[in-house]
């Protein structure tokens, strides 16, 4: 695997799209090449070199190369925008689509991430050492297919709207999480080991929400369901289980209504 | 002699009104008398009237005061700054008509601008709730003709739509409703006992940002389901009884506002009640609607929408557009420092966006185009006042329930003034000099 | 008695309001239909204010003076009610929560008692805000 | 204005029998020419295919449910925007592209005319904005007739001159082109959550059938002598078995004999016939009633038929069809949009994926096919996808490659996840027909344009026709090697002119041209009742008022085309 090194040198006056900040577009591209990748500031078609200094060359595909950010990215938008394989590093906080439509390869920001990170995300996986932003790996607007694969994991906190119209996949919050987790969810899993605000799995078809900490306000669609033993993330717990949400839509499978399952441990 | 202008169209509140009556003086310059508007409406069509009216533009000078300056002046700073700017934004649209708005996109198509209309404070999560679960709905004379069941959710017509219930919702007889009143449920759903509440026969005082339980709460009630003993205030009991009002009714509505739009949740409250409607349409037939407050806000997010595809915060600087709000948005982008430039027409943001909002605006190139003194203007480095939509030039506009009616123009506005689209036209000529673009 | 009281704060539409904006934000009553706040019975004896006196109303998100009025859409103990404007949003959440939307309504703020400190009009309440220099 | 000779083209001209001989096509002052200057500008069409301008007899482009599909669809437009490029502003949407877009996708494959099949009454105006911000085609809308209250009430005491005198105002204050109807009283019934699903239905309080509406309204039509005929979506839409109710509807017609100037000969146009031919009882036993159908229509010279061809594609579903809908989403959960319309209509709008890999997508797929190589008379069956319904307008050139080549059509049955069910539920695996350039030439032009009235007009190079001309980059001489070059050869022209207007050039567009809002307006007697029924639902029913009404010039048709008839 081949690394490549940009720093931030110059910082943008409002913000940076920099879309091309992935190994996919970086794969088979010398430093130099990498440094003549477009970049926008605002309406400004510009370069990734103009902004970041660019050091080593990529591999010959996007899973032979791996990127390290650097410096100052925090007004840096869709760092691993669509990314299909290989690795990026994200030194510090980055803002909004991070991972956005990622599909495969690994992402790891050290930092915070923005708003919209790894919305829609398909598969490989996304580690957060801060917090994230809002809507994190949710739907794009309009969209019913939301995450469908993949694993994020935030060390710390995660923002509202986490995993809208998800399907599939894992999310992980070590730490809190602010209102409206899985809404219009139809599978996938998530797992606050923190506390969650309010109005978890509204509207919710099928999926499961486990809860470590604490509830500020229940849905009334989740209805209690006796008290389970499950082992979440290595941690063996009892848990109280709820279904829900009892007034959306619900498939049945061999016969059998299929609910969201939201576990709160005791 | 006066003349009676009949049939006019009132330019304040997504009711559109256009049963309206103007009395003008003979020549056709005075606005005299107004009938059948509301108090807001009638302010309105006479306000344009002020004798202390600001006619020509004015720049703000180094020492704060205003300098007069032609419009030709006008147009070149709008236009300059439209050019240089790297993230301008064209905000507002809902006090304007469609004219004027399909020229201010061929102007923020040019410039590579954001657009965004005023949506960004009222229904935007409205359309948020629409992308994701669509929405059943009907034309106001539906309501009239058929509607026997009422629910005003986080609304007040009786402050914010003063019009709305005596022509379409509660007090009209129409085909199917010859007794009016009486052939009607009426539900109000609001944290205070408002002025609309203490009419309503039910009244679910809900807690404050726990609207989306509460519309939970109604879904499970239909399908009979467990519920806790209270929800967001509101008695399991009395949640039942709401419901199976709803059930019961032949034809429902729910219309909402910004108790809804702009509270905890937000486009989920909203998505939570286009499901409860839905749901309604297995056991009768309903519909919902939102309470649109600007009278042409509606008809800027129609404009938006067949010239780019989006109905608002759209997000042109690529080249092409794009759309999603918290990114594209007005106050997302002022509070986060995107833009670097403002063109504000036919609204103002100032006394409507949080201060936060305001204070960039402050403290970049700005434009307000505007008849009135606003808090917009106060903050802008030029304005540019023009002629009254609505009074001094018609144009079409949409209403609350996406009805387009074309305004009337009633007197002629002070002379040497511009209207909207007369003034956003030369800057888009100006502009295409400036970008060398044919 | 306290001479500080927390209330949750909403901001709406008012007829008076309505009106005042079309007649001219300029005008003093455009303060007077919208710089104030609303607020319960109970509220005003908690607070030990005379009605209809002034109050600093404030939130994380900033401070402004207004007139304390009793609500005219009450009971209500608790809320308070600034009608929509710029003094209900020199105090309200600038929140988001991506969605493009601030959080208009449902902002905890405290009320004190301001007797002396002036209701500003509300082209200067924002300029002034704004660090606009007004010549 | 500039002359044009389109010089050594293959060309196909049904109106004048022209089969592919190499002929030169010269255009002035807008219209086609016998002969012009030798200034005229040269267009070399050696090797290619020169048609008329395409006439679209049936799609949804502009108004407020297809504002509604894309103010609620975003997702249709993600990555998929396109910038301002030379004539062209910025673009948008896959099922349902922006109104820029639309025009200019339309002019890239040689379409010059297109029908707007469903306006709402009330929302005329807004119709006729996006008319106006459709690039280049022209135009023209249908309001919606089969709910309407007035014709509901004079058709339940069978008052054919007063149904007919309303329409005629109806036509005027909305400027509209024909009678349209869609479920007939199905669509008033859904005004209480309800549905019409056979002709003999009655619509809830109005004491009417669905065979009384249609049996009026194609006698109003005639009584009026409009260009086009009665254009219905009839009722029971897109459920197993809707085939009879298909054939009730079109027995209908029977006795019907077109009265008008314009040269249509049938009474009833019956759109996206794919819709209405389905046998079965449910989705497990679904199967293909297209010859049921297309036997009943070849039979009967009255009729004119469209086909509704399924694409394949993700799509969103829009209708006047209110309860047909809302059963959608409740059959794919998706989002559901509608819009009851007082006193007239309704629409609702639903995404909808037609997927390969589902059985029913891809019998509706054969079934759209079967239609048109079914039938005799190509002069009475036109190509559609119901835009957006079936698919969107811009797969025209790959439903042009299933219908010319069998290969083709194999290739994609090849394809289905559940080709045996295709196979056994539909005859289109035995149907080695291919449809030739002169017979699509009449199923896109002379045909739709003759069915509409226009034949005078377009669908055809005889000289007087207006100057619309297609030059395609694809040489009838030649064998085709591979099918797919027939979908690229029909996506984008080497030349297409609008009245006379050069407006698309190598694929690209060149000129905005001068595009017109076609409607018809007809004169009437006087009719005091009609006047007074009109004056008195204004007053207290509708919600606006009469004199707000009307969709006037000035900024709604700015550039306006009235077709004129006198019925007085």
């Amino acid at each position: 695997m081949e690394t490549v090194t940009i720093t931030l040198k110059n910082a943008p006056a409002l913000y940076l799209e920099a879309d091309t900040i992935s190994p996919d577009a970086f794969a088979g591209k010398t430093a130099a090449k990498i440094a003549e990748l477009p970049v926008f500031e605002g309406n400004v078609p510009s370069t990734l070199g103009k902004y970041f200094e660019v050091s080593g060359d990529a591999g010959a595909t996007a899973a032979d190369t791996k990127i390290i950010v650097k410096g100052d990215v925090k007004k840096v938008k869709y760092i691993g925008f669509k990314m299909t394989a290989g690795e990026l590093v994200i030194e510090k906080t980055a803002d909004q689509y991070v991972g956005a439509w990622m599909k495969g390869g690994k992402i790891l920001a050290r930092g915070d991430v923005g708003a919209f990170a790894a919305t829609a995300m398909k598969g490989g996986e996304l580690v957060v050492e801060g917090n994230a932003g809002n809507y994190l790996g949710a739907a794009y607007r309009g969209d019913w297919r939301g995450m469908s694969g993949g694993k994020i994991l935030v060390k710390g906190n995660a923002g509202s709207d986490i995993g809208m119209y998800m399907l599939g996949g894992e999310i992980v919050v070590n730490g809190n999480a602010d209102v409206h987790v899985m809404t219009h969810a139809e599978g996938g899993k998530t797992i606050i080991k923190g506390n969650a605000a309010s109005k978890l799995g509204g509207q919710m078809v099928d999926g499961t929400i486990i809860i470590f900490g604490s509830i500020e306000v229940m849905m009334p669609g989740f209805k209690p369901n006796g008290e389970v033993e499950l082992e979440v993330d290595g941690t063996k717990a009892k848990f109280a289980h709820f279904i829900g949400d009892m007034g959306e839509r619900h498939k049945k499978k061999k016969g059998v209504v299929v609910y969201g399952n939201l576990y709160k441990k005791i | 002699m006066t003349k009676t202008v009949t049939d006019v169209i009132c330019p304040f509140c997504g009711t559109l009104c256009d049963d309206v009556e103007c009395v003008v003086s003979d020549d056709g310059k005075q606005l005299l008398e107004v009938y059948n508007a509301c108090v807001i409406g009638t302010e309105k069509f006479l306000h344009s009237q002020a004798k202390d009216r600001v006619t020509r533009p004015r720049l703000r000078q180094d020492d704060g005061s205003w300098k007069e300056i032609s419009y030709d002046e006008a147009v070149e700073y709008s236009a300059q700054m439209l050019a240089k700017a790297k993230k301008p934004m064209l905000f507002g649209w809902s006090s304007t008509n469609c004219e004027a708005q399909s020229v201010g996109n061929e102007i923020a198509e040019i410039s590579k601008a954001c657009c965004d209309n005023t949506a960004a404070t009222c229904h935007g999560t409205t359309l948020i709730a629409v992308q994701d679960i669509g929405l059943p709905s009907c034309t106001l004379g539906e309501v009239k003709n058929r509607a026997d069941r009422i629910i005003f959710w986080g609304c007040n017509p009786a402050h914010a739509h003063p019009r709305h219930m005596s022509r379409y919702s509660i007090f009209p007889r129409g085909f199917f409703t010859g007794k009016g009143q009486m052939s009607r449920k009426m539900i109000v759903v609001d944290p205070r006992p408002t002025d609309t509440a203490k009419m309503a026969d039910v009244h679910l005082q809900v807690e404050q940002g726990r609207d989306y339980e509460l519309l939970d709460a109604l879904r499970v009630a239909f399908k009979g389901e467990w519920l806790p003993d209270v929800v967001a205030g509101v008695p399991a009991e009395k949640i039942r009884e709401a419901a199976d009002m709803m059930k019961s009714g032949r034809f429902g509505i729910i219309f909402f506002g910004m108790g809804v739009t702009q509270s905890l949740s937000k486009n989920h409250n909203i998505d939570a009640a286009i499901a409860v409607t839905k749901d309604l349409n297995e056991y009768t037939k309903f519909s919902i609607m939102p309470m649109r407050g600007h009278y042409n806000v509606t008809g800027s997010g129609e404009v938006f929408a067949w010239q780019f595809g989006f109905p608002f915060s759209v997000d042109l600087t690529r080249g092409f557009a794009r759309y999603n709000p918290g990114d594209t948005s007005t106050i997302d982008l002022l509070i986060r420092g995107e833009l670097d430039a403002m063109f504000t027409i036919g609204s103002d943001p100032g006394a409507h966006f949080p201060i936060s909002a305001v204070k960039p605006i402050a403290n970049m190139p700005s434009v307000c185009v505007d008849p009135h003194l606003t808090p917009t203007s106060g903050v802008s480095k030029l304005h540019v006042p023009v002629a009254f939509n609505g009074v001094e030039v018609g144009g079409n506009c949409y209403r609350m329930d996406n009805v387009p009616i074309d305004c009337r123009k009633v007197v002629e506005p002070p002379e040497g003034m511009l209207t909207d689209e007369q003034f956003l036209i030369k800057v888009r000529d100006r502009l295409k000099q400036l970008k060398g673009v044919a | 008695m306290a001479n500080k009281i927390t209330l949750n704060l909403i901001s709406g539409r008012t007829i008076q309001q309505g009106v005042a904006i079309e007649g001219g934000k300029e005008k003093p009553l455009y303060r007077t239909a919208a710089g104030i706040i609303e607020m319960d019975h109970q509220d005003f004896k908690k607070l030990g204010a005379w009605k209809n006196s002034n109050v600093r109303v404030s939130s994380e998100f900033g401070s402004v003076i207004v007139k304390a009025i009793e609500t005219t859409q009450g009971p209500h103990p608790g809320l308070g009610f600034i009608p929509m404007g710029p003094w209900a949003n020199s105090v309200i959440s600038d929140n988001t929560y991506s969605t493009g939307m601030p959080t208009f309504k449902g902002v905890p703020v405290t009320v004190e008692v301001a007797l002396n400190e002036p209701i500003l009009l509300g082209i200067e309440l924002v300029q002034k805000q704004c660090g606009v220099k007004v010549g | 204005m500039s002359e044009y000779i389109i010089k050594n083209g293959h060309v196909f001209d049904p109106v004048q029998g022209i089969k592919g001989d190499k002929k030169d096509i010269a255009i002035k002052d807008g219209k086609i020419a016998d002969k012009v200057s030798s200034a005229a500008k040269v267009i070399d069409a050696a090797g290619k295919t020169v048609m008329a301008g395409a006439v679209e007899i049936h799609a949804h482009i502009a108004g407020p449910k297809v504002n509604l599909g894309r103010i609620y669809r975003p997702e249709d437009k993600l990555f998929s925007c396109t910038p301002t490029k030379g004539m062209e502003r910025m673009g948008g949407g896959a099922s349902i592209p922006t109104t820029f877009k639309t025009g200019y996708e339309y002019a890239k494959m040689g379409y010059t005319t297109a029908m707007e099949a469903a306006m709402p009454p009330l929302f005329s105006r807004h119709v006729h904005e996006e008319i106006r911000d459709t690039p280049i085609i022209d135009e023209a809308a249908f309001p919606v007739f089969g709910n309407n209250w007035f014709v509901l009430e004079y058709l339940k005491n069978q008052e054919i001159e007063n149904t007919a005198a309303y329409c005629a105002w109806l036509l005027k204050a909305t400027k509209g082109y024909a009678i349209k109807v869609v479920n007939p009283g199905g669509t008033e019934a859904w005004g209480w959550g309800l549905n019409c699903l056979t002709v003999n239905d009655p619509v809830p309080y109005f004491d009417i059938t669905p065979a009384e509406i249609i049996r009026g309204l194609i006698e109003a039509n005639e009584y009026l002598g409009l260009p086009h005929s009665m254009h219905i979506h009839p009722n029971n839409l897109g459920n197993p078995g809707c085939y009879e109710t298909t054939l009730d509807t079109l027995k209908l017609a029977e006795g019907y004999k077109a009265k008008n100037k314009f040269g249509r000969e049938q009474v009833l146009h019956l759109t996206h016939t794919q819709f209405h031919s389905y046998g079965g009882t449910n989705w497990g036993d679904f199967e293909s009633k297209a010859k049921e159908v297309t036997d009943y229509v070849n039979a009967n010279k009255n009729i004119t038929i469209d086909t509704g061809n399924v694409t394949l594609d993700e799509t969103t579903t829009m209708t006047a069809d209110g309860p047909f809908e809302h059963h959608l989403t409740g059959l794919n959960h998706l989002k559901w949009a509608n819009v009851d319309v007082e006193l007239e209509t309704a629409a609702g709008v639903v995404p909808y994926i037609y997927s390969p890999n589902i059985s029913v997508c891809a019998i509706q797929w054969a079934i759209g096919l079967e239609i048109p190589l079914l039938m005799k008379d190509p002069m009475r069956c036109y190509i559609t996808t119901d835009h957006p319904n079936a698919g969107p307008f811009t797969r025209y050139p790959r439903v042009i490659k299933w219908l010319m080549s069998a290969k083709a059509r194999e290739t994609q049955i090849n394809a289905f996840k559940h080709k045996d069910k295709v196979l056994s539920q539909t005859a289109i695996g035995t149907m080695d027909r291919e449809i030739s350039l002169y017979e699509l030439a009449q199923m896109t032009r002379a045909g739709p344009a003759k069915s509409l009235g226009l034949s005078g007009m377009c669908g055809g190079l005889a000289p007087g026709m207006d100057a619309d001309v297609a030059v395609y980059n694809f040489n009838p001489e030649k064998p085709v090697a591979n099918p797919d070059d027939i979908e690229k050869a029909f996506s984008r022209c080497a030349a297409v002119f609008k009245s006379g207007v050069q407006v698309v050039s190598n694929g690209d567009i060149v000129s905005n041209g001068n595009k017109r809002t076609l409607w018809v307006n007809v004169k009437v007697k006087d009719n005091p009742q009609v006047t007074r029924d009109i004056k008195e639902k204004f007053i207290k029913y509708y919600s606006m008022t009469q004199n707000n009404y009307e969709a006037l010039g000035h900024h709604f048709i700015p550039n306006p085309y009235a077709l004129e008839v006198d019925a007085t």
